[in-house]
């Protein structure tokens, strides 16, 4: 085995692992306010990515405009799903409110698509595809970008975490009844946390956008985000990136290794098995908290 | 109203302890089964091998995964794998020539042995973590089926069931394999009614309000999880059976995808978790409406004459289904189950208002 | 002049289920009123129906008025009420577990803008629950049940409330600690002005505590009147105050029935 | 037990969708085909614009006043590649009287295959299903009508080997998605590789295919001769992006049918410069049988989507399947002028089907009762920065092989139902 061409896919694939994390972080910001897994962050990344393109080509801005524009818009839908739909669901089963953001993604998806067609969508943002060539190695220029976007977007909500406000929402996250009882506006509070992850799907679904086209498969982004924030530990974002940047070494590994030896794309069986492992070892994923448990 | 009890009124432990207690209960019962012996016999093919059957099977994979998510509170997001492990042991088994009943039970227990395997794993995991794990797991078998030639069937990846006899009765045929199928589903829903009022059925229900608690009482809840991956597997493999030799005929890996195991869990919880009811409700929801509401859609488009695109015609019935799902949950967050029950609470007690609590 | 007066309530569950039967009660500026009764009498929906949190347990307010300081209640959400001065103290405790204690009290400031003005009610709390100074910085999820409690008063507290609701502080505590949260109680009540609303099944400690009382059975108030007047009614004294006096099995008996009757 | 609101509710349903049905078969002169496909999951890369061009045909058919005077009607629904919708809507084409099933899906062909011998109905299998379908003997109702991907494999080998004189000695590295459809062509591969003398590198990437950035540098590093790569949609575009990001040539690079406009749109129409696809059928608007079409049902305004998108290649798929379905019915009246119209009758017509180019729309296509591949011709197009321009003439190669492939195949299935 080279060494030179597994340097090369631990590079590439930290960075991609990074770009997985950001679709992630999504989850864990709406988790940590209402302790809902959001399965509808892929068809969120899928929309924000088809406004981009709104933006960028029906109505023809720069991509620099309308990406932010993009993700305000989102930011604002955000708010308006927890108005008309997450905030009716307070107080009951959690399990039913996952359900419903599932019905969301699948609405979504017959949504975007129905209005502007079903064909895939090119958006450009004007990263060459010219790679970056360091001696043997051949690091990808998206990805490198894409990673380093995303990396700073994942550290900027770290940081709003433990500000005034991060720590309400941290505390809506603990007992929405609670957080009412004394006179913290919970609403208010996950209708931010999901405009905010609205904003990262954006972002992502721009980045991967970029790569593949965008079209409805955007929110299947949602498996492998789910994978990473569950291995990172649902309710920490610090935990996201160390689990996207590992899910990404691995998988990218794995592909150059174990592939020609079994023969057959080994990615997700790996992925799968680094999960498995995981949560035999750590239940509650890499650092996540724990369930503090009296009888 | 049609119930003529104002509240539920016993006089006797036995009158309480039977499995419908009033006697509209009983007599809905038995109509519904009626309807669905008859129903066949009156109704197009296109209603029996379309709707019927299906909705048959896929209630009783509902049951069968409600079991352990609503009765055990273990959320299970591979049941889908388990269901190919069934389908794909029995269809070798009875390709190796092993009779049908043998094949199906050998489909169940190996569903039950690998599914208590990915049950083991709940020893540690809960909630969305233990999800995430069953996940994991559908993708391994996912991987296995696929790339192992022998189990999926060489190049083509489809592998061709024999035809079946139960007990010396051909189940080629649509209207036989529907009456087995419902055969099936009937002792199915009869167990899992009967294991609410056991004392597994109770064991079951404090390991799911919460393991920990139930472990102090004396309640051993990892035999108890285990046991119930076991029992729900075992209903899981006998399902995998029922769809490869009654309604596929041949099965191929995609028939056993992610998808399956989602919307499996879809019918389990909009029906309504726990609810054996609501394992039929969801069942049909969610494996009707969007073909009712593709023909809804398609008969609009054409009846209004509006020349709305093709892609708006294909993606509005999954908007509207999306919206259905959503919509249900809004109004009636514990499922279709609860819109129901909530009706026949209020029919219990009219003309009055509210029942005293 | 009364702070809170609650007008025929009347609470449904489920749209179906009746728990509180149109209860009035009132209670006086600074005033210190407890709720007795017995489990699944309705005492908690009442505190929930004042304090709006009925909705996240499927429950609602179907009949009747409650107004606070002149204003009607009902139309107001829970973080609004708080804001006009009522604060609820949940049955259980329910502190953010995995918060720390200084983050706790942090987390329920969010009507005051002024940052000083939060620092320092911090510094108050903490000098008024000393053992919340000393684990400042665990989480408090790993706190003891006594702490925990003085905890979600301190944080309740924090909001600078006139009414202060608690539901059976008393819950789940060795004797002792009942007596110091009793105490804090007391000492919020006479130093702060803080009127409190307090639902105890510990009737002996909580007569002792508070100037009237309502007594609460299956959704009704079936007698109310000063704390001493009620210590002295044969029918509470059998009842709640058993182990005062011998108890009299037939009386009780006796008891259940008229109430049956009066529900 | 509590079923009554289900129950009423089944019950209206039932009752409103019995009734169409039948008035479905009270009508005469029409001859029914069904195209229940996916418009929403899988194949919504390919589906608008295949059921556009089979729709824009089927009007020129009837604008032109039908064949024999039977008007065509096509039903188009949607069954999202999920199987227990397929089945309903197989069925529901079997009740409504359709002598024809085109569920552009490979799950679901494979599943319909059984029901349609059974039910004696016509399975249009093109660019999906099972490969062995070609062989008439043992699938005699199923009809793939196109290349299968053995024959895509065994043509882009041969286009490889007219261009280099000789392959022995060379590298071609197979990068493919890893599903059934995506390993399908690895034993022609293997069996041409063995043959002429080249070495062969497969290199599996997971579905969907949205990440392939571990493959393409040991693509890279193997430095192949040739590459062909095999997926479909989003594993399409991104297997591209990624070729040229680590610097493939181009014209080096080649793939199946799945390969449009749209494709070369989302990696830059420019930088795809080069890239080899097999055609089936000619692009572009430039065919007679397109421009008819645009002349007789887009002017008027009868088309069936957006016009920007007619003669795109998925466009022009779905009009020579159209077409090849219309010729089997034209034979079917040949050979029994006063039918009775059912499925045996279109597939005699469909076996009758011999040298039919639809006015130069696709290669010289015969069917037989033994050959339901229809010739296994193709040409080998590349992408100019605008349009795909062939690169070589309808050609055929590699037969021999493929065929081997499919009677060991269809043998086995023989085998496996007793």
């Amino acid at each position: 085995m080279d060494a030179s061409l597994l340097l090369e896919l631990a590079v590439n694939g930290a960075f991609i692992g990074m770009m997985y994390a950001l679709v992630s972080a999504g989850i864990v910001l709406i988790y940590k306010t209402s302790g809902i897994a959001n399965l509808a962050q892929g068809a969120l990344a899928m929309t924000g990515a088809y406004m981009a393109w709104i933006g960028g080509t029906l109505i023809g801005l720069p991509i620099w405009v309308a990406a932010p524009l993009a993700a305000a818009v989102m930011f604002g839908i955000g708010a308006l799903i927890e108005r008309f739909a997450m905030r009716r669901m307070i107080g009951q089963p959690l399990i039913m409110a996952i359900m419903l953001t599932m019905g969301m993604e699948i609405m979504l998806r017959g949504l975007m698509p129905g209005i502007l067609g079903a064909s895939v969508k090119k958006i450009d943002i004007g990263i060459p595809n010219a790679p970056i060539i360091l001696g043997d190695i051949l690091i990808n220029r998206t990805l490198l970008i894409g990673g380093l976007i995303s990396f700073a977007m994942i550290v900027a909500s770290i940081l709003f975490f433990n500000s005034r406000l991060g720590v309400v929402m941290r505390a809506v996250s603990d007992d929405q009844t609670a957080s009412w009882s004394v006179g913290i506006r919970v609403e208010r509070a996950i209708a931010i946390a999901w405009g905010l992850s609205a904003v990262m799907a954006t972002t992502a679904g721009v980045l991967w956008g970029a790569t593949q086209g965008i079209d409805w498969s955007l929110s299947l982004l949602l498996i492998k985000a789910l994978a990473i924030a569950i291995l990172g530990g649902l309710d920490s974002i610090p935990g996201v990136l160390i689990a996207g940047i590992i899910v990404g070494l691995v998988e990218s590994l794995a592909t150059g290794i174990i592939d020609p030896i079994i023969g057959g794309g080994s990615r997700d069986l790996v992925a799968s098995a680094i999960i498995l492992i995981t949560l035999l070892i750590r239940p509650h994923g890499l650092l996540g908290r724990e369930h503090i448990e009296r009888v | 109203m049609f119930y003529r009890r104002a509240g539920i009124r016993h006089t006797s432990y036995r009158s309480e302890r039977r499995l419908w207690r009033l006697p509209f209960d009983r007599g809905l019962v038995v109509a519904v089964l009626i309807v669905l012996l008859i129903l066949p016999l009156v109704v197009d093919r296109l209603y029996l091998v379309g709707y019927l059957l299906p909705w048959v099977i896929w209630s009783t994979a509902a049951l069968g995964l409600n079991f352990l998510m609503g009765g055990a509170g273990q959320v299970h997001l591979g049941y889908g794998a388990i269901i190919a492990i069934g389908a794909y042991a029995s269809a070798h088994a009875a390709r190796f020539g092993v009779p049908f009943e043998i094949a199906m039970v050998a489909g169940g227990l190996a569903s039950a042995v690998v599914g208590s395997a990915f049950g083991a794993t709940a020893l540690r995991v809960k909630g969305l973590y233990l999800a995430m794990a069953t996940l994991a797991m559908q993708s391994i078998v996912d991987f296995v089926i696929i790339h192992v030639p022998a189990i999926s069937g060489g190049g083509q990846a489809t592998l061709r069931v024999p035809p079946a006899r139960f007990l010396g009765i051909d189940l080629t045929e649509d209207v036989r394999s529907y009456y087995f199928v419902l055969l099936v589903g009937i002792v199915v829903t009869l167990f899992v009614l009967n294991v609410g009022r056991s004392s597994f059925g109770r064991a079951l229900a404090a390991v799911r309000e919460k393991d920990y608690a139930a472990a102090v009482i004396g309640v051993d809840s990892f035999r108890f999880k285990l046991l119930a991956f076991w029992v729900s597997s075992f209903i899981g493999g006998i399902v995998g059976a029922l769809l490869a030799f009654c309604y596929y005929r041949a099965i191929s890996p995609d028939q056993f995808h992610l998808d399956l195991s989602i919307q499996l869990v879809a019918m389990v919880i909009v029906g309504g978790l726990g609810s054996i009811l609501g394992s039929f409700f969801g069942a049909a929801l969610i494996l009707f409406a969007p073909i009712l509401l593709n023909q809804a859609v398609g008969a609009l488009a054409v009846s209004s004459g509006l020349g709305i695109s093709a892609d708006l015609r294909a993606h509005l019935p999954l908007l509207l289904y999306g919206a259905m799902i959503m919509g249900f949950l809004l109004i009636e967050p514990l499922g279709l189950a609860k819109i129901y029950d909530n009706i026949r609470n209020y029919l219990l007690v009219w003309p009055f208002r509210h029942a005293p609590r | 002049m009364s702070l809170l007066t609650l007008n025929n309530i009347e609470v449904v569950y489920d749209s179906v289920f009746l728990a509180v039967k149109g209860i009035s009660i009132e209670v006086p500026e600074g005033g210190l009123v407890a709720l007795l009764g017995a489990n699944g009498a309705g005492k908690s929906s009442v505190l929930k129906a004042i304090s709006g949190l009925l909705r996240s347990e499927r429950g609602a307010v179907s009949r009747g008025q409650a107004t606070f300081r002149h204003e009607n209640l009902l139309a107001l959400d829970p973080p609004e009420r708080v804001r006009r001065g009522l604060v609820h103290v949940l049955e259980g405790r329910r502190v953010f577990e995995h918060l720390s204690p200084a983050e706790n009290l942090l987390a329920a400031t969010t009507m005051h803008r002024d940052r000083t003005r939060v620092t320092r009610r911090l510094d108050e709390m903490l000098t008024l629950f000393p053992r919340l100074a000393e684990r400042a910085n665990a989480k408090a999820g790993y706190l003891s049940g006594g702490e925990q409690q003085m905890l979600a008063i301190a944080r309740a507290l924090m909001t600078e409330p006139k009414l202060i609701l608690l539901d059976e502080p008393s819950l789940g505590l060795a004797p002792f600690l009942v007596d110091e949260i009793f105490d804090v109680i007391r000492r919020i009540n006479a130093e702060q002005g803080v009127a409190v609303l307090l639902v105890e099944q510990n009737a002996v400690a909580a007569l002792d505590l508070v100037q009237s009382a309502y007594l609460i059975e299956q959704g009704r108030v079936v007698m109310s009147g000063s704390a001493e007047a009620l210590r002295a009614n044969p029918d509470i004294q059998e009842a709640y105050l058993a182990g005062h006096n011998q108890v009299d099995y037939h009386a009780v008996k006796h008891y259940r029935r008229r109430k049956r009757w009066l529900a | 037990m509590k079923r009554r609101t289900f129950l009423t509710a089944a019950g209206a349903a039932f009752v409103g969708l019995q009734i169409p049905i039948r008035n479905a078969l009270a009508d005469d002169k029409v001859i029914r085909f069904a195209m229940p496909q996916d418009f929403t999951r899988v194949y919504t890369f390919v589906t608008v614009e295949y059921s556009q061009g089979q729709r824009d045909y089927i009007s020129l058919v009837n604008a032109k006043g039908g064949i024999n005077g039977y008007q065509i009607v096509a039903d188009i629904s949607d069954h999202g590649n999920d199987l227990p919708r397929a089945l309903e809507a197989y069925e529901r084409a079997k009740a409504q009287g359709a002598i024809l099933v085109d569920p552009l899906s490979t799950p679901v062909a494979r599943a319909l295959v059984q029901r349609a011998a059974a039910d004696k109905i016509n399975l249009i299998t093109a660019y999906s299903g099972r490969s062995d379908a070609a062989d008439g003997e043992t699938f005699p109702y199923v009809f793939p009508l196109s290349p299968n991907y053995w024959t895509q494999a065994g043509l882009l080998i041969d286009y490889f080997r007219q261009q280099d004189g000789d392959l022995k000695g060379k590298k071609i590295c197979f990068v493919h998605i890893d599903t059934p459809f995506g390993k399908e062509p690895i034993p022609i591969l293997e069996a041409l590789a063995a043959k002429q003398g080249f070495s062969l590198q497969t290199f599996p990437y997971t579905p969907p295919g949205n990440d392939q950035s571990a493959i393409w540098p040991q693509v890279r590093r193997a430095k192949p001769d040739w590459v062909v790569f095999w997926g479909a949609a989003v594993g399409q575009t991104v297997a591209l992006t990624e070729a040229i990001r680590n610097g493939i040539p181009m014209n080096r690079v080649a793939s199946s049918v799945w390969l449009s406009e749209s494709d070369m749109d989302v990696v830059g129409r420019a930088q795809a410069t080069g890239v080899l696809k097999v055609e089936p059928c000619a692009s572009g608007q430039s065919p007679k049988i397109i421009q008819d079409i645009i002349k007789t049902v887009i002017e008027p305004a009868k088309g069936a989507g957006d016009r920007a998108k007619v003669g795109t290649a998925y466009y022009n798929y779905g009009v020579m399947m159209a077409a090849l379905m219309i010729e089997g019915v034209r034979k079917a009246f040949e050979k029994a002028p006063n039918g009775p119209i059912s499925g045996d009758w279109l597939n005699a017509g469909l076996n009758a089907i011999s040298n039919f180019d639809a006015e130069g729309l696709i290669p010289p296509t015969t069917v037989t009762n033994t050959d339901h591949q229809g010739g296994g011709q193709c040409r080998i197009a590349r992408w100019d920065g605008s349009k795909f321009v062939p690169a070589t003439d309808w050609f055929s190669a590699n037969q021999d092989v493929v065929w081997g492939e499919i009677k060991k195949s269809s043998a086995e299935y023989k085998a496996s139902g007793k």
